[in-house]
């Protein structure tokens, strides 16, 4: 482990954006988003510099403090780490240009809310600590953060819903993160480790590690809204700032679900049965159906966009049944593996480009109409022409129509559940792109015909619509490379890997 | 039955007791406090495996983990409690009207 | 020595003792300020005396001495405390302009 | 005779825990808190964490529960019933209503005695892992301190610490983003008591060298960085009440520098190092005693100054006018 090159950028890419986010607290409002926009973009740059290092040199390190684990922290960053930092880096520069036009503009009214610069940069340092740590008890601290700084940015409009909701949210991330942080104590308790790369070789089955696997699982689903801990997202995703919106979608749940993904496919390999996966691939497709059954029956835009979230959340729940093998079935047999993993990364990716297009856009709409009911959004396209087609492209992106990222995702998963033999799965995704087709379809109709009477109307800045359609071609766009990418998230000793579930009925080693 | 045993059973049945209180209670501040007792659950399970793998003192690193727990975790509730404060400053409300 | 232990042994029991009147008081007395009276004045009795009991008990002069500033804390700390309640009571029990008591 | 104190202060525990979440009243519930808080503190000295110990005591039951009992003067102010019952009696609910609430909470409530068997079965198996503690003995002459936990917190596992000091930050942040926009307040309604403030005036020169004291003694044995600094940050708070604001009579620029130094500090000192090759937050084992003192003395200023001023907000939350509604 300790014998990978050692890089400083891992350091820099959580040091930075706080080193950044307390300097701003220095300066008056103005200050602190000039001071904010330039350490978003300094921290944006950073993170695709540090993913050209990681595809020239593999996988880096960075030994904290210079003591090794168990004792020390360390921070390793592989492909899968480097991909998901770059998409935060792409995603995080369009929406922190947007919010800089989309404050200023309400810079008169509402003092240009500048506690945004520097919480969001916590927010960015906590991503890029969560992508990176390797180690149990790090993860938590990095939620923290994670889940503080993204309440923080939900109730900054200080509306009434929002602070409520934000209350919901912040008290469903308290309980996840102690739920998460009760199996951490157990798993320290029997292995005396906390380094992710030592449990693996160490973490032995039984009542304790089954338990443990339980409340993380527990935790994460309630961090990640993940069907039937869905509650708390809708209501505050729907009242935040658009700008806050699109981070909270597009990237704060991405990393519950990451940490997810590497707990079940790194560390608990032991303890996990096949029909674990099962229920986890249910949750995902309740999800998928109630979510987009939800956001078909909103009428506000805002609602509509958060409760496609979940629904969206669900189809990254349903790889988990592909990736764990059932008994008697071997790896090197199971071509259906590497679809499954292709899926989930680029799901992850097309929905943050997606939506985080899609909220900016309803900020758009909000602020030229005042408010964003869908019966607004009549005759739009001839006003807002490009924000009409971000809309559109993040739309057929969502349903999941070709040449979309969207698109490519579904395919994969299809073919991972055809490869697999888990048919039952296909309904679900078929199902729930044609709900999300009802949607969207009904939003470009309405946006399409004509307006029985004018609503008054403000002009926006350029600016703001320009981020949204670029954020929408993004999630076009990533499909280009794909092979190319593919090839590189290989690489990493995660992706492409499956489990060998243990024998259901619990033959639990040292019972 | 030893010291750390008691503990460790009594972090089981905090740790359920604040879980059922987060979902069960219904004023704001009595679900603030149920997640600080959840807390108190989980961090006494650390301390509890320090004392069990005591050489001449107990594990320091769950030691240095709680403390670093407990502060977050009172971060986070004081963060709750003056969002509960605002609520009830603008609306009147002391639970979520809609809650399961 | 044996002299020793035994004071050490009637000092706790004594503090025990006002400990235990203490907490009855406080769980008997009809209204606020004789609780208030039970809770200051009998319990830092006890206090008292079992911290004097410790204090005999513990060899070192050193540790005898912040077993005494403990006291002395606690002392300043409930009187103190018992002061404000007492006058935050006595303000409430004398509505001013005929407003009710809250 | 030891495992009878234990078992007597494990049931203590659960069952203040419980009474807290059931008492009727809100009052009774934050007080019922204090007492958990400080039964927890003599679980941890019973297992032997002193350091725990402090902190429990000075921040979870402290620092927290005079934010509990500072949030009773604003829920609920003369009427203490629960909202529930007071509903309840308002507008009587039909046995429909009643009958359909009680499904599902009795479903919840064995949903969560099972999870309880569960997790009893699951903490009462946990194996024996062994822990790290020979690894801390052994690494323990190189990081420059003698207090194991000191060396952990401040050395081995830095990283996290200086996360935690960014929380404690963070936390003061998401107050004001909570709270309205504005990033000072000017201080409330000061104690008008004499006899109030004089006790804080003597008692702040005593709790200031008592933190002192804890911050050096940290290096070798339990104290340190936040015990210190929960103590320091008593007498901001005491301060405040008493009618000295400390931190709103600074100058801005003071006050946020206070705030941010212990977090900046760290993590400046750490990118030094790193520019001369080494890893974020390694120091030279030569300097390392001394440069954790300073990065903890600091911490401990910032975290004083972060609790006195989380107070102060949320203290002054009550008299705040209604902030005027912004369309998103």
């Amino acid at each position: 482990m300790t014998d990978l090159p050692t890089s400083p950028f891992p350091a820099l890419l959580v040091g930075l954006p706080i080193l950044v986010a307390t300097l701003s607290l220095f300066f008056r409002p103005r200050g602190k988003a000039v001071v904010g926009l330039m350490g978003c973009l300094l921290t944006g740059g950073l993170g695709l510099i540090a993913l050209v290092e990681v595809m020239q040199q593999g996988t880096v390190i960075h030994i904290l403090g210079g003591w090794d684990p168990p004792l020390g922290i360390l921070l390793r960053m592989d492909s899968l780490a480097a991909v998901f930092i770059g998409m935060t880096a792409v995603v995080g520069v369009f929406i922190s240009l947007y919010a800089w036009w989309f404050f200023r503009a309400r810079e008169a009214t509402n003092g240009g809310f500048p506690l945004f610069w520097p919480l969001w940069l916590f927010l960015w340092a906590g991503l890029n600590g969560l992508f990176l740590s390797n180690d149990l008890f790090n993860l938590f601290v990095t939620i923290e953060v994670i889940g503080m700084s993204a309440v923080a940015l939900a109730v900054l409009s200080g509306k009434t819903a929002a602070q409520i909701a934000g209350l919901r949210y912040l008290l469903a991330a308290i309980t996840g993160s102690m739920a998460y942080l009760f199996g951490v104590a157990l798993i320290y308790g029997s292995t005396g480790t906390l380094d992710l790369g030592l449990l693996r070789q160490v973490l032995e089955p039984g009542a304790t590690t089954t338990f443990a696997l339980l409340v993380i699982t527990l935790g994460l689903m309630i961090k990640m809204a993940g069907f039937p801990f869905h509650f708390w997202l809708p209501p505050a995703h729907s009242s935040a700032l658009a700008p806050v919106s699109a981070l909270l979608s597009a990237l704060v749940v991405k990393g519950a679900f990451y940490i997810l993904l590497r707990l079940w496919m790194e560390v608990f390999g032991v303890s996990i049965t096949f029909s674990a996966g099962q229920l986890i691939g249910l949750a995902g497709a309740i999800a998928v159906i109630w979510g987009s059954w939800q956001a078909f029956m909103q009428t506000s835009l805002k609602l509509i966009v958060a409760h496609s979230s979940v629904a969206q959340l669900g189809y990254l729940l349903m790889i988990f049944p592909l990736l764990i093998l059932a008994p008697g079935v071997a790896a090197g047999s199971a071509d259906w593996l590497s679809p499954a993993w292709t899926a989930g990364v680029y799901q992850v990716m097309a929905h943050a480009f997606a939506k985080a297009s899609f909220f900016l856009s309803a900020g758009i709409i909000i602020m030229a109409l005042g408010h964003d009911h869908k019966g607004s959004l009549r005759d739009l396209a001839s006003r807002m022409p490009m924000t009409v087609m971000a809309i559109g492209i993040a739309g057929v992106s969502l349903i999941g129509l070709p040449p979309s990222g969207g698109f490519f995702a579904k395919w994969m998963l299809l073919k991972g559940i055809f490869l697999s033999g888990q048919w039952w799965w296909a309904p679900v995704v078929l199902a729930g792109s044609f709900l999300t087709a009802g949607y969207v379809f009904m939003l470009l109709r309405l946006a399409f015909a004509t307006a029985r009477e004018k609503e008054p109307f403000r002009p926006v800045p350029k600016g703001l619509e320009v981020c949204a359609l670029l954020l929408a071609l993004g999630s076009f766009l990533i499909v280009l490379p794909a092979e190319y990418l593919i090839q590189f998230l290989e690489s990493s000793e995660a992706f492409g890997s499956g489990i060998q579930s243990i024998m259901e009925g619990g033959t639990y080693g040292n019972d | 039955m030893e010291t750390y045993q008691i503990y460790i059973l009594t972090s089981a049945v905090l740790f359920v007791i604040g879980m059922g209180g987060v979902f069960m209670a219904r004023h704001f501040i009595k679900k603030i406090i149920a997640t600080i007792i959840m807390g108190g659950g989980v961090f006494l399970c650390f301390v509890s495996f320090a004392q069990r793998d005591a050489l001449t003192f107990a594990d320091p690193v769950p030691h240095a983990l709680v403390i670093t727990g407990i502060v977050v975790a009172v971060a986070s509730a004081a963060f709750a409690l003056a969002l509960a404060r605002r609520i009830y400053q603008l609306t009147g409300e002391e639970s979520f009207t809609n809650d399961k | 020595m044996m002299i020793k232990e035994v004071i050490t042994v009637i000092l706790l029991l004594v503090g025990c003792f006002f400990f235990l009147a203490g907490t009855l008081g406080v769980l008997r007395f009809p209204d606020l300020f004789s609780r208030l009276h039970a809770l200051t004045k009998a319990d830092n009795l006890g206090l008292g005396f079992i911290a004097a009991g410790m204090a005999l008990h513990i060899a070192s002069p050193w540790a005898a001495l912040k077993i005494i500033s403990i006291w002395l804390f606690t002392l300043l700390a409930s009187s103190t405390t018992c002061y404000l309640i007492a006058r935050f009571q006595k303000e409430q029990d004398q509505p001013k302009n005929g407003k009710e008591p809250g | 005779m030891s495992v009878l104190i234990d078992l007597l202060l494990a049931i203590l525990t659960v069952y203040l825990a419980l009474q807290c979440l059931l008492a009727q009243r809100l009052s009774q519930s934050v007080f019922l808190f204090f007492a958990f808080g400080l039964a927890l503190a003599l679980a941890w000295v019973r297992l032997g964490a002193v350091d725990v110990a402090i902190t429990e005591a000075a921040i979870a039951a402290g620092f927290m529960g005079v934010l509990f009992l500072d949030a009773l003067r604003d829920f609920s102010p003369a009427v203490s019933e629960n909202q529930e019952d007071l509903k309840a009696v308002q507008n009587p609910p039909s046995k429909n209503a009643t009958k359909s609430l009680l499904l599902p909470r009795l479903a919840l409530g064995l949903g969560l005695g099972l999870f309880l068997l569960i997790a009893l079965e699951a903490v009462w198996k946990t194996p024996d892992g062994g822990g790290l503690t020979a690894a801390a003995v052994a690494l323990l002459p190189e990081s420059g301190v003698e207090h194991p936990v000191t060396a952990v917190l401040l050395n081995f596992r830095a990283y996290d610490t200086w996360l935690e000091i960014g929380v404690i930050l963070l936390g003061l942040l998401a107050i004001y983003a909570a709270g309205g926009i504005n990033l000072y307040r000017k201080p409330g309604v000061a104690a008008k008591d004499p006899l109030l403030r004089q006790v804080i005036l003597f008692s702040t020169p005593v709790l200031f060298l008592f933190g002192a004291f804890l911050l050096y003694f940290g290096k070798t044995g339990p104290g340190g960085a936040f015990q210190a600094a929960v103590l320091w940050g008593a007498i901001g708070i005491m301060l405040h009440l008493g009618g000295w604001p400390v931190f709103a009579v600074l100058p801005r620029w003071l006050g946020q520098l206070i705030l941010t130094l212990g977090l900046g500090f760290f993590l400046v000192l750490g990118f030094l190092f790193m520019a001369r090759g080494d890893a974020l937050f390694e120091y030279p084992p030569a300097y390392a005693g001394i440069l954790i003192l300073i990065v903890e003395t600091l911490a401990a200023i910032s975290i004083a100054a972060a609790l006195t001023t989380i107070y102060a907000n949320i203290n002054q939350m009550q008299e705040e006018p209604k902030q005027n509604e912004s369309t998103t």
